[in-house]
């Protein structure tokens, strides 16, 4: 009965947040449009996307590993999320984080970015494997800054559990991470831009040079899978960066004003920067964030 | 639907890579993929008419048409149309006008690489009749000898506002469930390959490209 | 008891008719020559057992005159040892001579037989004067001796000696005469207690006597003829004049440096270290392996000065006869035995016109298991009588001055380099060269040296040390015997040898180190089976396997510092064997021991220091009472093997050039030896590791920059070994930071990690060795698209790649979620920072492992590859289903390594039901693989809906703008895969420690050469040599004396 | 030069180190040893000749060590310049004549001369002299044999036995010592006699025969060896 | 000091200075006798006490007087020891130096260090 309970909540729980996560998506394309001058497609336009790609009839497949790239990868988005308690103080939205802290939520982005990077590789597509190794590369760099900002409120809050650490912050606005741990936060939000891959840290999937890096021998079902997962992806990224520095939230309305709020950070640096070279954006990564980061540890 | 599926498809000859690569590239025909449920199949081609992913192949002059397409003074993604950088997530293929025998090629193999359902537009004259260059010993003349084509956007070139039109045409055509040009090329994959051979003599690469 | 004069005068008497008798009756005059060395032996013999059983020292009086009117000899346990000694090494020089001697003039036994009994005079007499006639007897015959072997560069060395020994007994003439004159008397003994000794004189007088004797003794820099002498002799009689008469001459300096005042010790064994090191620093140098040999009886000599003169300073004159008897006695046994082997083997292998190869000397099995044993003897390592002489010397010394000590140390890492390097030439024979008999003498000295060294252990010599200790070396001789049957019953015996090692150490072990012999024994079992395969190529490998596992193993089951020592030289010495085996190994192999005997020599230093500070032999109690410095220098020392960041320069190489089969022993378990090392340091040692600094804070920081350059350097990669070597590096790095921690939470996941280590590591080496077994090339960009040829091999490298990355659900996860825990618990969260980078770049080199063997284009040339061998994928999915396991219920490995590290730090950890509670957080690895499980079945059935749509195609059938790909190979992208991030981050990943390394190794190199070119090969150098070194000394000697 | 001025300045250290020697007054009385050997010498030994005693008996084993360097220079010399005979020419050759005058003089002055050296040998206990004198003025007289006569010399079979049992007889003789009087070179084996006569001191005098013997035989064929060389 | 003594030394010098500087192996053993004979002449002058005689028991020397009269005897027993090794090792140096000779065809020691390092 348990189970089935939960497995219910569960399944709300990852309809709700794959929608906001797309919804999220559209409504920045638009933004965007209108930023550009231009009409913008509907916000729905993700949904649209995602049914006709999985409309499509034909596919190829280069391999079991191909076929299981893109399930890796959404596999990744779904544990991400279900591993954060995504409202606090909610049952429904409290997912499966009894299972582990926030190492395990860490360390379970890199499962489905594993994998999709495995997929791509046996596509045989240069620009998969270029793209795949830019990733990583730049990877390695933009979750340096994170984890010292994670560690740093580790030692903060002298916890890893989100739970706990959302539960520290509910003492009022001035008791947010983003105010308590600036420095923290700040190296944090870095990272959040080299995690969501816009402008200037999209070198991955530079279109025109590597045609869209790793998934660029996707198509069908397999893409559809792909961008549902980048709804989901999305809010649970989301979703940890605002119960881990600003509060976490209390209901649902709370939740989509702060996560489309810190997505708006990372869409705004995104249509003012252009793009950094690989090489660049590394070394743009271990520099000033990584020394926030370094900082937040040594003035606590 | 079963008859289709049946369909013993010979594999193919290949005989254009050389003999050591023959084994890097798949052999087998393609194959038309009959419609679904009508009710499914009308919701997923309105889907499909409202997120055309375009594959631009813009060698000739009409590609100098889709720039301001793509940006706001037209802006056809309103329209849920995208550029696309690789044909295996395009639907749409739009040849921006005359193809060269060597061009051919390459537009031949993208459209092979795309998935189906997919569509071809053929901006300008030269795509329907040759256009200026009718008489040129290295232009291909009628683009629906080759690929088969959806809708063609005559004029040289057709203004932007003349391509918007020819999208609309596409997507009622879309919606209507009529534009099944990928079925059709499987189908009448032969002929197709056979006037595609007569045109291009150094045939180098497989005679599908998956 | 026969007098032992008869000896000397059967020997004589047999030298004075030999020559007259032999044209008469050949076969008398020889059996009276075997007869008189015989005799000699027997009757030392006789004595010496009669000594040791308690008898008293006698002196004899021939011409029954007791001194000061007539002569004295003295006749006790350390003569009859040196001279049964002499006897011996005679005996098996003549034999090994008989065939030169056939047919060359009679001179040359008789010159043979007189320096025998010139030694035995040595030995003997307690009378200048009469030493004086003995030196010149000896020294007359050897450099008669010279001319045997038709070279006319005998005759020039033997002139050189004269010259230099002729000045040497003129100044030791010339201070026996004034002696005399001094104190009215001849007699040593009366000599020492005269009251005239003391004046300005005496002093000067025994001056002369003993710098005439350091002369002879080779002391550096008056050593330049010895060298010559040695190089340019008959083998033979080279290792007569390095061993009899070197060791009896050392006995004359034993009996009469007493004449100077104490104080000058330190300036007898200053000279007798820098003789020691330079000898081995400029035999650095040499490509002749008989010059070689020549310095490294210099370096012998030298280190006798050192230990009599050191020992007599520590002890005065009442030094105790257990520790003079296993140093000088081993030292001396494994002179005479080994080196003289050593020489025996030059001459066994000479060819007619006199030029030796030495890689005929491993032409033969038997030849090379020979030469190992004598090189291994020589370098003194276990079982032989040296290793316990030096444990015991080091012990001792350290007691009271740890500089010389050091000083010692260098000196013996340049011998065991030097050693190590001719012993790599010598094993390449097996190869290409004709076959060559075995030298069988030499054999016969090598069992006995061992035979010594089990009877010791026997006799309760070493009351510290278990017997037991020595099963690896008796698996490994086990599984040599067997080498000789079919395959796999061979690798079944070697399987059964484990499990026996197993019944027999497990037991005795305990705590961690019971649970460590028994998962090492294990997991060695386990991968003994991939070699089921095919037929071994190699006769050496599979026992070497065999003791690589068995030494590894048994260092959790020892209880002393002696038998931890032990162990750990048997590991050193076994691993370099088998990394030695590879085809281009020699290099690599020579780079691995040179820093593995360092790190064991710096571990030797801690433990003796250790130990003699404690006064315990016990490991629990040394290290508990173990003062600081020694804690840093053996922490230090395990850091060397573990080949952490500045000298981790040999890990690359040795992994990738030892025999791919051999790597996943050396990667996964000899990389275990430094882990299972500090833990037993750290859980002993209370807290003296805290000292004047804190060292656990400069180890933990090394340990995480170990755990970030290994990734990084695992990245910039091209061959797959090579990657992997890295990729061990770094892991290891992580083990030492959370070891460093000493805290609960670190030690757990220190183990786990260890445990994991070992299961992955040894999987991924397994594979990757079935990968290049198949597919001829270890260069990654050569290889590519093998998942469709190997699938089984893609899945067990991707599990083990999960495993390795600390992607949940596999127990990777767990390991890493401790280590993070433990760091933010104890503070280190800056050292968490630079892991969890380290752990990010892990997914460069990982990804590229996986990428470009198994994803990407397959090439040409591997399209009719064949997945792994079932002996390979068996152990291989062993292991998998091993990690599952522990994924899916980490309770059941991680609660008994919780109850083990309970022992030592109070728990802050506990479970709740599945789930791991931390201070921090909570992990909860079977929930975690659950969801794991759920979340990617969701996608995958959603998936397998349009399944039937798909259309499986072929590798190039991909975009390619439009074109079609060339060729794969320009297709695959593999080669240079990271060069976005060199060009990032590249300048911190520059070779530096390589650099630097190299650097190091030049400047030793030039020194050593230097140092070398001190003998300029003309006699009239030497002598004005032997007057510099003359002057030199007296003036330090003067400081002391007056 | 720089290698000279060393040596220079090497000879003066050692010049320095040898000083506090150099300057040591001579003595004036015996040390013990000598003292020892002078007062119950002749009681000891019966030898007349002390220094004799010294060097036979007291320190015999000196001795036995003397004459075993003399046999190894022999064995030495034999020995490095040894060399397989290539061809007979070398022997075929015949040597330069010596001169009248060196050939009579030593026909004439050859058995004197032998005698001396037996006499010598004889004598050693009771007068200076002994078996290593002795024996050189033997070899001497067959050197001048050697010169004067190139190509006749002594026959080597013959020296070699001489050699050997000789040194053989010395070793005898020790070893006679041992089993009879309990030591080692003990000449005390035969009666001392009266002092000062021929018959006297034990075994000193046999000893002075093994060694005259010895040390004739192998001068002599130290001077064989060398002067084959010339050739 | 005795004049001997002194000799002794000097000849020790002498001989010292041509072993070390001759280039002439036969020089070089030349230096090498006058060496040795120097050292001899240091030990028979250590025996020597002024005013007495040869420790020889005969009418000039009775047994009873011999301890007050006589020089001492070991020195002289000694220095015959080293003459006869002295002379032995001569005789071996000058044979290397005829081996020498015949095999390289030089005497000069500069050219027979091809044995070095």
């Amino acid at each position: 009965m348990y189970i089935a309970t939960k497995a219910f909540y569960l399944f709300v729980s990852i309809i709700v947040a794959l929608v906001w996560g797309l919804t999220v998506n559209g409504i920045v394309r638009k933004i965007v449009a209108r930023v550009h001058g231009r009409i913008g497609p509907p916000v729905w336009q993700p949904f649209i996307d995602i049914i006709k790609s999985n409309a499509k009839r034909s596919m190829i497949a280069h391999g079991v590993m191909f076929y299981f790239g893109p399930v890796f990868r959404f596999a990744g988005g779904l544990g991400t999320y279900v591993f954060i308690p995504a409202v606090f103080g909610s049952v429904v939205f409290e997912n499966l984080s009894f299972s582990g802290d926030l190492l395990l939520v860490m360390y379970f982005i890199f499962f489905g970015q594993l994998g999709m990077a495995l997929g791509a590789g046996e596509g045989g597509h240069p620009a998969s494997a270029i793209a795949v190794g830019r990733g990583l590369a730049q990877m390695t760099a933009f979750e340096l800054p994170f984890a010292l900002s994670i560690i740093s409120l580790a030692t903060q809050y002298n916890t890893l559990s989100i739970t706990d650490i959302v539960a520290a912050q509910q003492a009022g606005v001035m008791s947010w991470t983003v105010f308590t741990n600036p420095l923290a936060t700040f190296a944090a939000l870095f990272a959040l831009l080299g995690m969501n891959m816009h402008s200037p840290f999209d070198i991955v999937i530079a279109p025109q040079e590597i045609p869209l890096g790793p998934p660029t021998e996707y198509q069908g079902s397999l893409l559809g899978m792909l961008h549902t997962n980048r709804g989901i992806f999305v809010s649970a990224k989301l979703i940890l960066f605002m119960n881990l520095y600003f509060g976490g939230a209390l209901n649902l309305p709370i939740l989509m004003v702060k996560t489309f709020a810190i997505y708006m950070l990372s869409v705004v640096v995104g249509v003012a920067f252009p793009r950094f070279r690989a090489d660049q954006s590394i070394r743009f990564f271990l520099g000033v964030p990584t020394v926030l980061g370094i900082l937040a540890l040594l003035i606590q | 639907m079963k008859s289709t599926e049946n369909k013993i498809i010979h594999p193919l000859e290949n005989a254009g890579v050389p003999e050591d690569q023959r084994h890097l590239y798949c052999d087998a025909s393609p194959r038309p993929y009959p419609a679904l449920n009508k009710y499914v199949e009308r919701f997923l081609n309105w889907a499909r008419a409202n997120s055309l992913w375009i594959l631009g192949y813009g060698t000739g002059c009409g590609a100098i048409e889709l720039r301001p397409l793509l940006t706001s003074r037209f802006d056809i993604s309103q329209y849920g149309m995208n550029p696309r950088p690789t044909p295996r997530q395009s639907s749409v293929f739009i040849i921006g006008g005359y193809l060269s025998v060597k061009t051919l090629k390459r537009v031949i193999r993208s459209y092979e690489q795309m998935q189906n359902p997919k569509f071809v537009v053929g901006l300008g004259s030269c795509t329907v009749n040759g256009g200026m260059y009718w008489d040129s010993y290295n232009t291909v003349n009628r683009l629906d000898y080759y690929l088969p084509v959806d809708v063609y956007v005559a004029g040289c070139m057709p203004r932007p506002e003349a391509i918007i039109a020819g999208f609309e045409k596409l997507k009622s055509t879309i919606m209507a469930g009529q534009a099944e040009g990928a079925n059709e090329y499987a189908e009448r994959f032969d002929w197709y390959k056979s006037n595609q051979k007569k045109i291009i003599k150094d045939w180098d690469m497989p005679d599908y490209n998956w | 008891m026969v007098n032992p004069l008869l000896m000397l005068a059967v020997a004589l008497g047999v030298g004075f008719i030999f020559a007259w008798l032999r044209p008469y009756a050949k076969t008398a005059a020889w059996t009276l020559l075997y007869g008189a060395l015989v005799f000699g032996l027997a009757v030392s013999i006789q004595w010496l057992t009669h000594f040791v059983s308690g008898g008293v020292s006698t002196t004899v009086l021939p011409g029954g005159f007791s001194p000061p009117v007539g002569i004295a000899l003295g006749w006790g346990m350390k003569e009859a040892f040196i001279s049964s000694i002499v006897f011996l090494g005679g005996l098996l020089g003549s034999i090994a001579l008989f065939k030169t001697w056939r047919d060359t003039p009679s001179a040359g036994p008789v010159l043979f037989l007189l320096t025998i009994a010139g030694s035995i005079g040595l030995i003997m007499s307690r009378d200048l004067f009469n030493l004086f006639v003995f030196l010149e007897i000896t020294s007359m015959s050897t450099a008669g001796l010279l001319a045997t072997g038709r070279h006319h560069e005998g005759a020039v060395s033997g002139f050189k000696m004269m010259l230099v020994t002729g000045l040497a007994s003129v100044l030791f003439l010339i201070g026996t005469v004034y002696l005399y004159r001094i104190t009215g008397t001849l007699a040593i003994d009366q000599i020492l207690v005269s009251p005239a000794l003391a004046g300005t004189a005496g002093f000067t007088a025994s001056f002369l006597i003993i710098a005439a004797i350091l002369v002879e003794l080779k002391i550096w820099p008056a050593n330049g003829w010895a060298l010559d002498v040695l190089t340019s002799a008959h083998p033979v009689i080279a290792a007569l004049i390095s061993t009899v008469h070197s060791v009896a001459i050392l006995f004359v300096f034993y009996k009469i440096f007493p004449l100077l005042p104490p104080d000058s010790l330190l300036i007898f064994t200053s000279a007798g270290l820098m003789t020691f090191v330079s000898a081995h620093l400029a035999g650095l140098r040499q490509d002749n392996f008989q010059r070689m040999l020549a310095y490294s009886s210099v370096g012998m000599m030298g280190l006798f000065v050192t230990v009599i003169t050191w020992t007599s300073s520590v002890y005065g004159h009442n030094i105790p006869i257990r520790i003079e008897s296993i140093i000088l006695g081993g030292f001396i046994i494994t002179h005479l035995l080994a080196k003289g082997g050593l020489f025996w083997v030059v001459a066994h292998f000479k060819d007619s016109e006199g030029n030796f190869d030495i890689t005929r000397v491993g032409s033969t099995t038997l030849g090379g298991v020979i030469i190992t044993g004598l090189i291994l003897a020589l370098a003194g390592l276990p079982p032989f009588p040296s290793f316990w002489a030096k444990w015991t010397l080091i012990r001792e010394i350290a007691a009271s001055s740890l500089p010389i000590v050091f000083v010692i140390l260098l000196g013996a890492l340049f011998e065991v380099i030097n050693l190590f390097r001719w012993l790599g030439r010598a094993l390449e024979g097996e190869s290409h060269c004709a076959v060559h008999a075995p030298p069988v003498l030499s054999g016969i000295a090598l069992f006995s040296l061992g035979g010594f060294s089990i009877g010791a252990i026997f006799l309760g010599w070493f009351p510290d040390f278990n017997i037991s200790i020595l099963i690896p070396f008796s698996g490994l001789i086990a599984a040599g015997l067997v080498a000789f049957l079919p395959n796999r019953i061979q690798i079944s015996i070697s399987i059964l040898i484990l499990g026996l090692a197993g019944f027999a150490l497990v037991p005795g072990a305990s705590g961690i180190g019971q649970a460590y012999t028994a998962i090492i024994l294990g997991s060695g079992a386990l991968m003994l089976l991939t070699k089921m395969e095919a037929a071994n190529k190699d006769k050496w490998q599979l026992p070497l396997i065999v003791g690589t596992v068995l030494t590894v193993a048994v260092l959790g089951a020892v209880h002393t510092a002696l038998e931890f020592w032990t162990s750990w030289e048997m590991m050193t010495a076994v691993s370099a064997l088998l990394i030695v085996r590879g085809k281009n190994a020699k290099k690599s192999a020579l780079m691995y021991w040179t820093f593995s005997m360092a790190g064991a020599f710096l571990l030797l230093a801690g433990l003796a220091l250790a130990v003699s500070a404690t006064g315990q032999t016990d490991l629990s109690k040394v290290f508990a009472g173990a003062p600081s410095l020694s804690i840093i220098l053996i922490s230090l020392g395990f850091l060397f093997k573990a080949g952490v960041l500045g000298v981790h320069i040999w890990v690359p190489d040795a992994y990738a050039e030892s025999e791919d089969d051999s790597t996943p022993y050396i990667a996964a378990l000899v990389s275990k030896a430094p882990i299972i090392g500090l833990i037993l340091v750290f859980y002993y040692a209370a807290d003296a590791f805290i000292g004047p600094f804190e060292w656990r804070v400069l180890i933990g920081w090394i340990g995480v920059l170990t755990a970030f350059f290994g990734a990084l350097f695992a990245s910039f990669q091209e061959d797959v070994k090579k990657l992997l070597a890295y990729s061990s590096m770094g892991q290891i790095g992580y083990i030492i930071a959370v070891i460093a921690l000493g805290s609960y939470t670190g030690w757990v996941a220190a183990l786990y990690l260890a445990l994991h280590h070992i299961l992955y590591k040894g999987l991924l080496f397994i594979t990757i060795a079935g990968v290049i077994s198949r597919t001829q090339t270890s260069l990654m960009y050569k290889m590519g698209g093998l998942i469709k040829r190997m699938p089984l091999s893609f899945v067990a490298v991707l599990m083990s790649i999960i495993a390795i990355s600390g992607v949940p659900p596999l127990p990777g996860f767990g390991g890493k979620w401790m280590m993070y825990s433990a760091f933010i618990e104890a503070g280190w969260t800056l050292q968490a920072g630079v892991a969890f980078f380290a752990s990010g770049v892990a997914f460069l080199y990982l990804y590229r492992l996986i990428h470009t063997v198994f994803l990407g284009m397959p090439k040409n040339e591997h399209i009719n590859v064949k997945e792994s061998s079932i002996w390979r994928l068996v152990p291989m999915y062993i292991i998998i289903a091993m990690i599952m396991g522990i994924a899916t219920m980490p309770k059941l490995l991680l609660e008994p390594i919780m109850n083990l590290v309970q022992t030592r730090f109070p728990a802050t950890m506990h479970w709740e039901a599945a789930n791991l509670i931390s201070s921090l957080g909570s992990w909860n690895g079977n929930a975690i693989m659950m969801v794991t499980m759920g979340v990617f079945m969701l996608p995958l059935i959603l998936l397998l809906f349009r399944v039937r749509g798909v259309k499986r195609v072929k590798p190039f059938n991909i975009v390619y703008a439009a074109e079609k790909p060339e060729r794969p190979e320009t297709t695959h992208v593999a080669h240079n895969f990271f060069a976005h991030y060199r060009r990032a981050i590249g300048v911190i990943a520059l070779p530096r420690a390589t650099a630097f390394w190299r650097g190091v190794a030049e400047w030793t190199d030039t020194l050593g050469d230097w140092v070398r070119q001190w003998a300029t090969g003309n006699g009239q150098t030497y002598a004005v040599q032997v007057l510099l070194f003359v002057s030199v000394l007296y003036f330090f000697m003067r400081q002391t004396a007056l | 030069m720089i290698k000279r001025s060393l040596i220079v300045l090497l000879l003066i250290v050692t010049a320095y180190i040898l000083y506090p020697l150099a300057i040591l007054p001579p003595q004036d009385n015996l040390g013990n040893a000598a003292a020892a050997i002078t007062a119950d010498g002749v009681t000891d030994l019966g030898a007349a000749n002390l220094v004799t005693s010294v060097i036979v008996s007291y320190r015999g084993l000196d001795t036995l060590g003397e004459v075993t360097v003399l046999f190894l220079a022999t064995a030495g010399v034999g020995f490095v310049l040894f060399r397989k005979r290539k061809s007979d020419t070398a022997d075929t050759e015949v040597p330069r004549q010596a001169s009248e005058f060196l050939q009579t003089g030593a026909i004439f002055l050859w058995p004197y001369i032998v005698i001396l050296g037996i006499f010598i040998i004889f004598h050693g206990h009771i007068s200076p002299g002994g078996g290593f004198q002795g024996g050189v003025i033997l070899a001497m007289a067959f050197l001048l044999i050697m010169l004067a006569f190139p190509g006749k010399a002594l026959p080597e079979g013959f020296r070699h036995a001489m050699e050997s049992l000789s040194g053989l007889a010395y070793v005898g003789i020790a070893i006679a010592g041992l089993a009879i009087a309990g030591d080692f070179l003990n000449t005390r084996i035969l009666p001392t006699g009266q002092t000062g006569s021929l018959i006297s001191a034990g075994a000193i005098p046999l000893i002075s025969v093994a060694i005259g013997i010895k040390v004739g035989a192998e001068m002599v064929t130290i001077l064989a060896h060398l002067r084959k060389e010339e050739a | 000091m005795t004049l001997v003594s002194i000799l002794g030394f000097v000849l020790i010098a002498v001989g010292l200075w041509g072993m070390l500087t001759r280039r002439n192996l036969i020089k070089i053993i030349v230096g090498f006798s006058i060496m040795d004979t120097g050292v001899h002449l240091v030990i028979v002058s250590l025996g020597f006490i002024k005013g007495r005689t040869a420790p020889i028991i005969n009418k000039a020397l009775s047994a009873g007087d011999a301890p007050s009269r006589a020089v001492d005897p070991i020195p002289s027993a000694l220095v015959l020891t080293a003459i006869v090794i002295g002379l032995a090792v001569t005789a071996l140096l000058l044979s290397f130096a005829v081996r020498i000779y015949r095999e390289k065809r030089t005497l000069n020691i500069d050219d027979i260090s091809e044995l070095k390092w």
